[in-house]
């Protein structure tokens, strides 16, 4: 059974994801982070392989029996494993500064 | 204590950057791999189109060809001949 | 034995030369193209040709014994040949350009 403690500090660390949250879309930083990490992806050239990786498929499964939800069931796995580590990286350092600068949340 | 209270919130913080990190990631990946793969499967649909078109054209084309080219040989028989027919009953 | 994938690229030409003749017609652009190749076939000097092989023809069968149809038969394959390639390739390249103007298609 959870403490009393457990429920309180679940709340707590809620009200603080939402405040945080809150903070990221308000100071515009949410989309400048989502802005950094679409040009970071394509200057690593994750952008090409995932097009390289569309094209296989589209080859692969014919033209006429594929749909974009096909597409992207079959192409988010991969896109997800081969995000670099230094961009991913690179995000939590700029969040981490984001939460630090503001301290008083 | 307030040793104790900094660092839950720091222990705090990093998780939260974590989830962040891992949440931001996956939303810009999805709506990527949703972008690319529509405009790469619309590419993929015209390159096609185009194809066809080229290929469906040349068909006519050649099929076209060989409509007019028939008229345009009957003419020219016809034509000799009765050309050749006049001049021989003119001799005549 | 035929895919599924030829059988329905097969349809698709199939309805898109029917799209592509019934433009043709509908645009006056047949008529053109025919009067053009008229055009083309005196200028390059084909039908000079074509008359002289007709005669050629006439003489050695003699002129009682040929007909219209006999003499089409006879000079059909080499007017076929004597179509130069750049006036076959002139006007495929104006049906291209009038499709690309059609984007319907």
């Amino acid at each position: 059974m959870m403490s009393t403690y457990n429920i309180s500090k679940m709340n707590k660390d809620a009200q603080m994801r939402a405040t945080i949250n809150q903070k990221l879309i308000e100071t515009g930083e949410r989309e400048r982070l989502k802005e950094l990490l679409r040009a970071k992806l394509i200057e690593c050239g994750w952008k090409d392989q995932l097009k390289a990786h569309c094209k296989d498929v589209i080859k692969e499964k014919g033209l006429e029996h594929v749909t974009v939800d096909d597409l992207v069931a079959e192409i988010t796995p991969k896109g997800r494993a081969l995000v670099p580590d230094s961009v991913k990286k690179e995000l939590l350092q700029r969040i981490r500064t984001f939460l630090a600068q503001h301290a008083s949340l | 204590e307030e040793r104790r209270r900094k660092q839950e919130r720091e222990r705090l913080l990093a998780q939260l950057s974590q989830a962040l990190a891992v949440e931001l990631m996956d939303l810009v990946v999805a709506e990527c791999v949703r972008e690319t793969s529509s405009r790469e499967l619309k590419r993929a649909v015209e390159t096609e189109r185009r194809a066809c078109v080229a290929r469906c054209s040349e068909d006519v084309w050649d099929h076209l060809m060989d409509l007019f080219l028939e008229e345009e040989i009957f003419q020219s028989a016809r034509e000799t001949l009765q050309e050749l027919q006049c001049f021989c009953k003119c001799l005549q």
